[in-house]
């Protein structure tokens, strides 16, 4: 069986540190603070001007001015702080942010990524996605590995860029690769779902990739 | 010099035109102008062009000027809210220039701020990029970015005092306090309206000098796009 | 007699405007606020992050946290708000402040102005001065005519710019001077202390002129 | 992740080698990072390159370090203040940059932003603008100025939790907020260190994200450096 959503959000997490500051994008990334290792303290920043917040608040206790970047009512916790969206976004693009976990439609070998628009559809915007990506130490897309057996993983992406080079990992259904950007020495992967083989992920694949698997 | 103004139209007054740029805070429906936005839409100015980060939703914020077909253009990060907007887009009756979130609020501070231009990675590579000057520096791709300054700005405050000194409550500050500094002709609407010094002075986001203009607004209507809640446990 | 030091700051008080957010040089400039109309408003700025100060603490009320531009030690009024320097120059530059009243060395007819650096002596910096008449919507300068029989307002200024084109006013102890630095409608000679003639403002100024004096 | 060092050597520790660039936070002596400095001019790094407003006074502030030679070049707006520093100057010891102050205050929040560089109208037509690109936007004329990021920033706030965040007390915020943003190592001195929680999240001017490490110096000496006061009328 491929990874689970909840697998996929599992090894997310164990790219986080004690200490580091961390944007969450919606869909799978969003389950990854439910994996957080216990004993580790991160602060999870939401791009609308937030550091620092908790769960969803208990039914009653929803606050009109307390929401997250994807306008879901959240919770304060005692490292709170508020901020505007330009203060935000100079943390965001400064590169004080530690990681970014984000979902894609496509991540290229090079660390190309595509994920807000599909040209002739409706375009809903990019919201904070391109400066996130631009902006945050370490960028780690979430996803399943294919679409309708359409690779995702390519060699370029065909769709419109949220960013040039800016993907370090992809973790898939079937696995995690890593993406050299800025050292050009392009895709490798690590780790594999222990029910995929190699082939299979090989035919499901377009990007050209190194296979190093690491000893789990 | 007195700012406060018996009810928003009479704050609007002289200050709308056809064909005019608004500022608008908020994020979603968190923190808009939402009083001053209808008083925009009974003033029946037409062709607008809008700054705000979405584009409202069906019936409430700036949706209510879509409906009321008054704007012409919005400069937004994501309008994914609202099926008015894609509507009116599909049918060529909207304009929208899209800016990725983050170069958005920075341009507008820019503008507030005597700023004209600046570089930013973000969007770099990208559509974004199409048309606009890309320079690099030390060794990384960047792409210049202009300020905007509006017409007219609107804003939603928590707290102001008499003087214009304002401050914001939780996420409800997302793009209003530089959106306050970016015309010059700044209208706010607070929800509680102090007399000067019951605002500790370290404490005020938005000084008193950018704003021009302000309603009280004591019954401001909030709304909650997505409610997400935890069951309470009883013990 | 030349106007006195009071005399041209009570001059400079009639450039204010109920509601106008001002800032104070130091010297002549400093005594301006005490001379702002009864009933008339002003915000007073410190461009090293106060908008709305007020007079000198009593003795014992120092407060080593609350000082102006000049370092001098000052006084909270309710209006008072803090902000950071940045936030402060973004006030300046982005034309917030509605005027600024300053010392100069040199004027030009042009709107020049030179007040920071003399080549060959120590220079102690600019601080905020370039930023101000960058940034203030009017610039009104307060100075001595003539210093040592040598001409202050000038055709070109021959010291070091603060910034090029950027005087509106010019008040000194002999008379008042408006330049059209936007328009280029050059220096306008515009009110004359009774005690001086025009011959004399003549034979101490080598800024070309016209003179339209105001009934006043 | 132990934000709180138990004084300033330790919190140093690490982070200071010879020739680097430090930020330093304050105006006139006013919310200077004195303790910081002591604990600099006590590890005998040389070499050092400050950004900072001013250059303290004779004996306090940066002072300390001009006396002791461990700087060999200033970033500020005005050095009037300091004796000798125009004795090392004029001997051809130390270095001064000159930048306008709203201008250095910019330079400094944009190196925190991610903004390499921006255009501003300060100094255009000076010697400041000279070396520098100059450009018109809408028939005026700006010069570009680049973003400062520095090796270590020191700042001084009036309070502080040991999550990091921070805020400052009347003037003494001046050039600390953005110098916290600055650098990859922020140190901050605080006054009062308090539990996270303890400050209102409205209220925060630094967020902890900014802070690296943090010391408690409860009974910061602080300087007056023009003690200007009315007289006491008795009635």
């Amino acid at each position: 069986m491929p990874w689970t959503r909840e697998q996929m959000a599992d090894r997310a997490a164990q790219e986080l540190r004690d200490g580091f500051y961390v944007n969450l994008g919606i869909g799978i990334p969003t389950l990854v603070s439910n994996y957080i290792p216990n004993g580790m303290s991160v602060q999870l920043q939401s791009e609308n001007g937030m550091l620092g917040f908790g769960p969803f608040p208990y039914e009653g206790d929803e606050d009109p001015d307390l929401i997250n970047a994807g306008k879901q009512t959240v919770t304060e916790i005692p490292t709170t702080s508020y901020f505007s969206s330009a203060d935000s976004f100079a943390m965001i693009r400064g590169g004080h942010i530690d990681i970014a976990l984000l979902g894609a439609m496509q991540v290229a070998e090079n660390g190309d990524l595509a994920n807000w628009m599909i040209p002739g559809k409706m375009v809903k915007g990019m919201g904070g996605a391109m400066d996130l990506v631009a902006g945050v130490k370490k960028v780690v897309v979430i996803m399943e590995h294919s679409a309708k057996n359409e690779a995702k993983l390519l060699k370029r992406c065909t769709l419109p860029l949220t960013g040039a080079g800016v993907v370090d990992m992809v973790i898939t259904d079937l696995g995690v690769f890593t993406i050299d950007r800025k050292g050009g020495g392009g895709m490798t992967l690590v780790e594999v779902d222990p029910d995929t083989s190699l082939d299979e992920i090989k035919s499901k694949t377009e990007a050209n990739y190194r296979v190093a698997l690491k000893n789990r | 010099m007195k700012k406060v103004y018996p009810d928003a139209k009479a704050a609007l007054a002289g200050l709308l035109k056809d064909g005019m740029l608004i500022c608008a805070g908020g994020f979603g429906l968190c923190g808009i102008p939402e009083t001053l936005i209808q008083a925009i839409r009974d003033s029946g100015v037409k062709n607008l062009t809008i700054v705000s980060n979405n584009a409202g939703v069906d019936g409430a914020g700036l949706g209510l000027l879509l409906e009321s077909r008054q704007i012409k253009k919005m400069i937004s990060s994501y309008v994914g809210e609202n099926k008015l907007f894609a509507q009116q887009f599909l049918a060529g009756e909207l304009e929208i220039e899209f800016n990725p979130q983050g170069t958005l609020a920075e341009r507008i501070r820019a503008g507030g701020a005597g700023i004209p231009a600046f570089f930013t990675r973000t969007g770099a590579g990208t559509l974004i990029a199409e048309g606009k000057e890309s320079r690099e520096f030390d060794g990384e791709s960047y792409i210049m970015e202009r300020g905007i300054v509006a017409d007219l700005s609107i804003v939603h405050a928590w707290k102001g005092d008499t003087e214009g000194n304002l401050v914001y409550r939780k996420t409800a500050r997302n793009f209003n306090p530089m959106m306050a500094t970016a015309s010059k002709s700044t209208v706010a609407e607070v929800e509680n309206l102090v007399e000067p010094g019951q605002i500790n002075p370290d404490h005020i986001i938005t000084a008193g000098v950018f704003v021009k203009r302000m309603i009280h607004v004591p019954n401001a209507v909030k709304h909650i796009e997505q409610r997400t809640v935890r069951k309470r446990v009883i013990a």
